[in-house]
């Protein structure tokens, strides 16, 4: 069948979980919105909605997107997913993008961005950096998505750094300048020396930085932002790549729906520019990898994984399923703290 | 010692906040006004201090505006309740709801025109950075106390004046007077109107400080509802308090003192057999806990537990 | 030389319980108009969008009555423990035990026949609601606690509570957040669109409040303990137990509005349980005068401006918190007006002394 | 000044009227004193002598007229203005703060009080006052921990303390017992002995007589007649201010009691803040047809006695019969639904619901029953028509029975919890201090009706502490001292003296 627009251009409607100025999670999808309008000039017409809440209100807003003539909604958040089935079902013209989600539809498709890879590449730079094998994280909720990220990153550390281990604490918020910080404060007391993050405010990585200590950042650019050295590097999002492509094939007639898991040989995600202070040896070797990763020969969850407990989780050798990856609630070895 | 020490800072940092609101709000019950706009008016002190010292450069003023607004906000909530003798928690709620929403949408419209106007990501030049006294915050444990910020430290005098103020002078005894018995206080020749604004506007700018120490000192920044809930649990640390602005501090310290306690435990990679969920809502169960336990303890001296009598009433020395 | 003083009326203005609110309505969009001038946008086409928002088509009508819902009864709720004087605002917290009740009975209270699954389930929220409140109430009644605190305190425990739940112990296998969704037959079946049968409860709720407050002499018991408990334990009524019942059933409303929407709307124990429907329900129960058919039209004007927010962003590309901002901005001069609900001007005119 | 002050009255109110809502309590209304002049001011509960005196004190405002004080018309908008001009009032109601100190209330809003208030000095100044004045109190004491008398000292060290000059005394012994009355007035007779000005509202006859040189009397919010204190006799007064005759003595059928209706048997209760029992021991009984009066000094047993027979305060020890079925620690409710009535001391904390409607009021005993409601539910025509007979039985002065109580004066709502107990009593009527701060019009109306109950076969427990009233209306009387019975008398076969000895503590000679 035949999309065409009678006239004007496609009206693309984006739901963000949080206002998009939160310079975390929400700001990176803008920063893929926004690179769409740029591309795609007066083509396409967005209309955002930000800070939906992750429960009825989310149908409203898609429904009422679709009202304003939207043939195409992206929702950045997981809980939408089930909101967005439904009203997909009612609006089968409308294309519809789920964010970090699994659920799909004929007319809608699910996508998310293999982070993990990032992590590792972060926690070898901490691996590298640290002084005393003591590396903080402080993580939001104890999702399969922050402990995958967190076990990647210990991973990455413990490639170069056999000894170090990563403590973590748990904030249970995704959002809370207060309690990040305090999450970190309580950290460094503890004497690391570098602070990673699973959080949306750069609150960890200043208290860190406060205390002359590194950072590592996630989702923006917390170098550029906070505008210190200390911060030693972030993992960051791409959606570009994603949204790009996809509003491309609903503007040709070509859009198909599917499960999209880009990693990074589609350009997903990415690491920002690394800190001068990191060595130029330790740079090479976070390339050198990079490379393997993006050349397919090497992944971080492949070969024998042992929990924190000591037991063996995989076997050497294998090499982990998605889905395994997708339910993990369990540490690697080297981090300290429990997943429950 | 050394990890009592440093438990001890981060509550202390943390508590700043907390203490400054708690004093402001204490004052206003005390004069019988219930202020349940304090999670909105602090949110608006945060925004407003954050907003001047990023465009004017400087803490002071953005202190100062801090305390302007919070006056503003709770003249509303006087007005109503005073003035137009509306009822308290809701004038409060609602209050609350208008602030946490002006404060979100102005976060959006202050900021640099290079960040969309957005003040998110947005640096300060400085903040209010701890100053170590020499010699004294090596001392063990209470060495915390010496290396704090200057909002911290300006806590110090306020704290024993703000009890003094309360107890041994003439305002003080007008204060409780009109909280407890306002028509009594009325005919003694007090304004209890007047009294009650001054106390309502003076906590609301306590509020704001509160708001301030955040977005100017403890995480300099402006992010939406970066308050998270502190407002509401100013409203339990008055009642732990005991309506004593002497005591504020305690409560602060123990509330405070546990969502470090339980960060510390975390870090130091305690094998928690307790969900984390847990540890962050126990500070909640366990005032929760306190204050029936000690109030069960206490029955015959109800006194110590109870709120000024005029709490949430309205007064006009001619209606009955 | 005239004076003005505010003074009580003896009998209630037929017309203020109209005039009043509108006139403060009025003013309410006058403030908002400003505010919305001063953010360079339309008020016209702002309130235009809102209202479309919330009552635009047949399914935003339905979407504004089914958000309405939880709200009237967490109002219902809280006014039953107003009219002790007795500040629940627990209510949130209540709404939340009462969607953990019922989750807990629809996953894993397997041996029961599909055709119980809802009425049990829906009856665990009662209770579970029913208990969380009474709590407070019984630490009121037999020892005086201060139930704002305990009411308040409880409120975090329970949403912490319930996210341990659903994040946690009883997360499902996949995904980030939440129980695994309901069988069908736990949930609550639509009547009308996007309106589902919650409403038969709301308004029997409703009915039945009215009924109890101003015609039963268990009403009348409430009253008397709420204007002067002294009094009414002097009159052969128990302060203790009319506390513990009162507030029982207060949670019981509370929980049967968080099992109902958890059922009917959410599907599943996931993020947003929390959503202050219990704190809106205080502003709520204040608004409609402690009278129950007056919450209905509170309710509904609460959530039309909530559902129609989002159209602010949609129309006028304005950030989501100005829906809180007009939000607000209709409450305060609303409260200002009630005060003419209960008192007129008089002006005095003083002779030349 | 001198000049002035002779010709001058020191207070001139004319033509000052004030309305509130529903009632006009002052119209037109002229007052003068002269310097050095004791001014009593009479007139019914309701009368408007409280809100005259109010607008002198600055707490209300007139709605018209004018004040002259000193001869200077003087712009009275707030108690500070009238505190400055030198007057101090006494208020019908305590006007204390209960959880401070009697020094803090005493200096409470003074003008000149410096920042910090040197308490040394001020309890320095309470206590050589209080010396100079025979008022006894403890400047660091706590309002609630005081007796009604201590704190009624209280009042009247504020107006020495500040030094005021004109008083104004609102029925300042209507919650005194008559010791503490006698005290007090003598303690005013100093003050007027120093050459203040004073006006004084009281309903008792002996005092109008023994203190004023001049009578004011108020009817409806209008002065109705002037006179000077020595042309007149007490019953023209009470007639004045009634507007009627009178009557000082009751009618009664002889006494002819019947079988033991209720039985108090060695009743304690201990006193939950430890010290001696608030009752000790306490054994009585009381007959069908018969009037037992309990004479006593305030605060010792008497109220605890009659909450304990009502199930209000539970004992500790002892029983409570009630047609010989014991009773003891059962329910306030099953003690009404066995019959007892309760006009309690304190009319304004527990026997009113004052936000409740006068109609809702009078049927807070019976709306449990058939006469009110079906079943569960209050038929609302039901109670109407139960209110206004009840407003019409007893003569409550009410706009209408929707009115909330609280808008009633005094009198008329002692009126209305007469009017509910006396309708609702089934054999047992507890009446505590039935006629304190009443009119003698109200006073009146009281006795006659208790005396009624009586009469038609009830048992009554009187509580008074003026042993007058129970001379006059009791059967037999029990004297309390400390919680414990002194003994019990037959009206005929004692005297005041006996009684007043046995009040005292005086060990009675037999029983
Ligand atoms: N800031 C205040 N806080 C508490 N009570 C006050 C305050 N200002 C005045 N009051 C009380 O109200 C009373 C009357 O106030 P007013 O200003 O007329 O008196 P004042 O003695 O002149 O006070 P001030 O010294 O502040 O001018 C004072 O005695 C005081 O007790
Ligand atoms: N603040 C008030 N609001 C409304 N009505 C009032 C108020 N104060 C007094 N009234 C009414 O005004 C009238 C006069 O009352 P007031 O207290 O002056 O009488 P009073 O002569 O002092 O009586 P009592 O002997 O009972 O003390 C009464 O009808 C009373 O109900
Ligand atoms: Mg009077
Ligand atoms: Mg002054």
């Amino acid at each position: 069948e035949t999309k065409v627009q009678a006239s004007g251009p496609m009206k693309i409607g984006v739901i963000y979980v949080s206002p998009p100025g939160d310079m975390g999670y929400s700001y990176m999808h803008d920063q893929g919105t926004k690179a769409a309008e740029a591309y795609f000039g007066d083509k396409i017409e967005v209309i955002r909605m930000e800070g939906v809440p992750e429960d009825d209100r989310a149908a409203v807003a898609m429904e009422q997107l679709v009202d304003a003539g939207c043939k195409m909604v992206f929702a950045n958040s997981y809980n939408y997913q089930e909101y967005m089935l439904q009203v997909a079902k009612e609006n089968p013209d409308v294309y519809f993008e789920h964010c970090s989600g699994y659920l799909k539809n004929d007319n809608m498709s699910n996508y998310f961005g293999r982070m993990y890879q990032m992590r590792y590449l972060s926690g070898i730079i901490a691996g590298k950096m640290t002084a005393n094998g003591k590396i903080g994280y402080v993580g939001a909720y104890n999702t399969p998505e922050v402990v995958r990220g967190i076990n990647a990153f210990a991973l990455g550390v413990r490639s170069v750094n056999p000894t170090a281990e990563v403590r973590v604490v748990w904030t249970n918020t995704w959002f809370d300048p207060s309690l990040e910080r305090q999450g970190a404060v309580a950290l460094l007391d503890s004497g690391c020396d570098i602070i990673a993050q699973h959080q949306d405010t750069t609150q960890p990585a200043l208290a860190a930085i406060e205390r002359g200590k590194y950072a590592v950042g996630y989702n923006a650019d917390f170098r550029a932002i906070i505008g210190d050295d200390k911060v030693l590097v972030s993992p960051m999002w791409n959606w570009h790549n994603y949204m790009i492509p996809t509003i491309q094939s609903a503007l040709d007639g070509t859009w198909k729906s599917q499960e999209y898991w880009g990693g990074l040989e589609d350009d997903m995600i990415k690491l920002s520019e690394i800190s001068p202070l990191v060595p130029a040896d330790v740079k090479q070797l976070v390339s050198k990898k990079l490379d393997e990763m993006a050349k397919g020969t090497f992944d971080v969850f492949w070969g024998e994984l042992k929990d924190n407990t000591g037991a063996v989780k995989q076997k050497a050798g294998e090499k982990m399923a998605d889905g395994d990856m997708l339910t993990m609630d369990w540490f690697v070895e080297g981090v300290v703290g429990k997943v429950k | 010692m050394d990890f009592i020490t440093k438990l001890l800072a981060a509550t202390i940092a943390m508590g700043t906040s907390l203490t400054y609101a708690t004093l402001g709000e204490i004052y206003t019950e005390k004069t019988g006004i219930l202020n349940l706009g304090m999670e909105g008016t602090m949110l608006m002190g945060a925004l407003t201090a954050f907003a001047t010292a990023y465009n004017t450069g400087s803490l002071f003023l953005g202190l100062a505006g801090a305390i302007v607004i919070g006056a503003i906000f709770s003249a509303i909530h006087a007005f109503l309740s005073i003035t137009m003798r509306a009822n308290q928690v809701v004038s409060g709620l609602s209050i609350t709801m208008f602030g946490t929403g002006l404060a979100n949408f102005l976060g959006q419209r202050l900021g640099p025109q290079t960040n969309n106007f957005n003040l998110v990501g947005m640096n300060l030049q400085s903040k209010f950075n701890n100053i170590a006294i020499p010699g004294l915050h090596k001392i063990p444990v209470i060495g915390a106390f010496f290396d704090v910020s200057l909002l911290t430290y300006a806590l110090y005098l306020i704290i024993p004046f703000a009890w003094f103020y309360m107890y041994k002078t003439k305002y003080g005894l007008a204060i409780r007077s009109v909280g407890e018995a306002p028509r009594t206080a009325s005919a003694m020749g007090l304004n209890v109107a007047r009294i009650r604004y001054l106390y309502t506007i003076i906590g609301g700018m306590f509020a704001g400080l509160g708001g301030a120490c955040l977005s100017l000192s403890f995480t300099p920044s402006w992010n939406d509802n970066m308050t998270g809930g502190k407002g509401w649990i100013v409203i339990a640390l008055v009642i732990f308090a005991t309506w004593n602005p002497g005591k504020a501090v305690l409560g602060t310290l123990v509330f405070g003192g546990i969502t470090s306690l339980q960060f510390s435990l975390q870090a130091a990679g305690f094998r928690m057999v307790i969900p984390s969920q847990f540890l962050g809502f126990s500070p909640y169960l366990i005032t929760f806990l306190t204050l029936s336990i000690l109030t069960i303890a206490n029955q015959k001296r109800k006194s110590l537990f109870s709120a000024p009598s005029a709490l949430g009433t309205s007064f006009a020395i001619d209606e009955k | 030389m005239m004076r003005f003083i505010i003074e009580k009326r003896t009998t209630k203005s037929k017309y203020s319980v109209f005039i009043v609110p509108l006139v403060s309505f009025a003013i309410s969009l006058l403030l908002g108009a400003i505010v919305l001038a001063a953010s360079k946008a339309n008020p016209f086409a702002a309130y235009k969008a809102m209202f479309e928002g919330s009552f635009g088509n047949i399914r935003r009508i339905q979407y504004t009555l089914r958000e309405a819902m939880p709200l009237l009864m967490c109002g219902l709720a809280v006014g039953i423990a107003f009219k002790l004087k007795f500040w629940n605002i627990g209510a949130e917290g209540q709404y939340v035990s009462g969607a953990i009740g019922f989750t807990w009975v629809v996953q894993f209270w397997t041996f029961l026949p599909p055709v119980l699954l809802l009425p049990v389930g829906l009856l665990m929220g009662i209770i579970a609601g029913g208990l969380w409140a009474g709590v407070p109430g019984t630490l009121k009644a037999q020892w005086g606690v201060d139930e704002t605190l305990t009411t308040l305190m409880l409120n975090y425990v329970a949403i912490g509570y319930a996210e341990y739940l659903y994040i946690d112990h009883w997360k499902a296998p996949f995904g980030n957040m939440g129980t695994p969704k309901f069988p069908d037959a736990a949930i609550l079946p639509s009547v009308w669109g996007r309106v589902h049968a919650g409403v038969f409860f709301a308004l029997a709720l409703v009915v039945i409040l009215w009924f109890i407050l101003y015609k039963t002499r268990w009403g009348f018991e409430l009253n008397m303990i709420g204007k002067n408990p002294k009094a009414a334990r002097y009159q052969g009524v128990s302060i203790k137990k009319n506390i513990i019942m009162a507030m029982l059933f207060s949670g019981a409303i509370a929980g049967l509005a968080g099992a109902i929407h958890t059922s009917a709307v959410a599907q599943k124990l996931t993020t947003g349980v929390n959503g202050n429907y219990g704190f809106t329900g205080i502003i709520i129960a204040w608004m409609g005068g402690l009278n129950p058919f007056g919450s209905i039209i509170v309710a509904i004007v609460m959530a039309a401006l909530s559902t129609g927010a989002g159209q602010l962003q949609i129309a006028l590309k304005l950030p989501e918190a100005m829906g809180a901002v007009l939000q607000g901005l209709v409450l305060l001069p609303l409260l200002a007006g009630s005060l003419f609900n209960e008192y007129h001007l008089r002006v005095i005119k003083k002779g030349a002394e | 000044m001198n000049q002035t002050q002779s010709v001058e009255p020191i207070v001139r109110m004319e033509n000052i009227s004030k309305r509130f809502p529903g009632v006009i309590a002052n119209e037109s209304v002229d007052l003068t004193l002269m310097q050095g002049e004791v001014l009593a001011l009479l007139g019914e509960n309701g009368a408007g002598k409280s809100t005259l005196m109010n607008m002198l004190a600055g707490l209300y405002r007139p709605d018209s007229g004018s004040i002259h004080i000193r001869g200077t018309h003087a712009n009275i908008q707030s108690p500070q203005d009238s505190m400055a001009l030198g007057i101090g009032m006494v208020h019908q109601e305590f006007m204390l703060v209960g959880n401070m100190t009697v020094a803090e209330n005493i200096v409470l809003g003074m003008k000149d009080l410096p920042f910090v208030p040197d308490i040394d000095s001020i309890n320095a100044r309470i206590i050589e006052l209080s010396d100079r004045y025979g008022l006894k109190v403890d400047p660091q004491a706590v309002i609630h921990d005081l007796s009604v008398g201590e704190q009624q000292r209280v009042e009247i060290l504020k107006l020495v303390y500040r030094g005021a000059d004109i008083l104004i005394l609102d029925e300042p012994t209507a919650v005194l017992t008559p010791g503490e009355s006698h005290e007090l007035n003598n303690i005013v007779k100093i003050m007027l002995s120093e050459g203040k000005s004073a006006i004084f509202i009281t309903h008792k006859m002996d005092e109008v007589i023994e203190f004023s040189d001049k009578v004011q009397v108020l009817r409806r919010g209008k002065t109705v007649n002037i006179c000077n204190t020595a042309d007149v006799t007490p019953k023209d007064l009470a007639n004045m201010m009634v507007g009627r005759d009178v009557l000082f003595s009751l009618d009664r059928c002889p006494y002819n009691p019947g079988g033991v209706k209720l039985k108090v048997e060695q009743v304690t209760v201990n006193n939950p803040l430890g010290g001696r029992p608030l009752l000790d021991d306490v054994s009585l009984e009381i007959h069908r047809g018969e009037i037992l009066g309990i004479a006593g000094v305030a605060g010792n047993g008497q109220q605890q006695l009659a909450e304990v027979i009502t199930g209000l305060v539970r004992c500790d020890r002892g029983n409570i019969y009630i047609d010989g079925m014991d009773k003891t620690n059962n329910t306030p409710l099953s003690f009404i639904k066995a019959g007892v009535s309760h006009i309690p001391a304190d009319r304004g904390a527990m026997g009113i619901v004052g936000d409740m409607s006068v109609g809702e009021n009078l049927a807070m005993k019976k709306y449990r029953t058939k006469e009110i409601s079906k079943g569960v539910v209050i038929k609302k025509n039901f109670l109407r028509m139960f209110a206004d007979k009840l407003i019409d039985t007893f003569s409550i002065k009410t706009p209408d029975q929707g009115t909330s109580v609280k808008y009633l004066s005094g009198g008329n709502i002692q009126k209305t919890i007469l009017a509910r107990e006396i309708d609702s009593c089934g054999g047992i009527l507890i009446a505590v201090y039935p006629s304190r701060g009443l009119d003698v019009g109200a006073t009146e109306a009281v006795r006659q009706n208790i005396i009624a109950q009586r009469d038609q076969g009830n048992a009554v427990l009187l509580v008074s502490e003026e042993l007058e009233e129970l001379q006059m209306v009791a059967d037999r009387i029990a004297v309390m001292f400390e919680g414990k019975i002194m003994g019990t008398r037959n009206v005929k076969d004692t005297n005041t003296e006996e009684l007043g000895l046995m009040m005292a503590g005086a060990v009675s000679r037999g029983a």
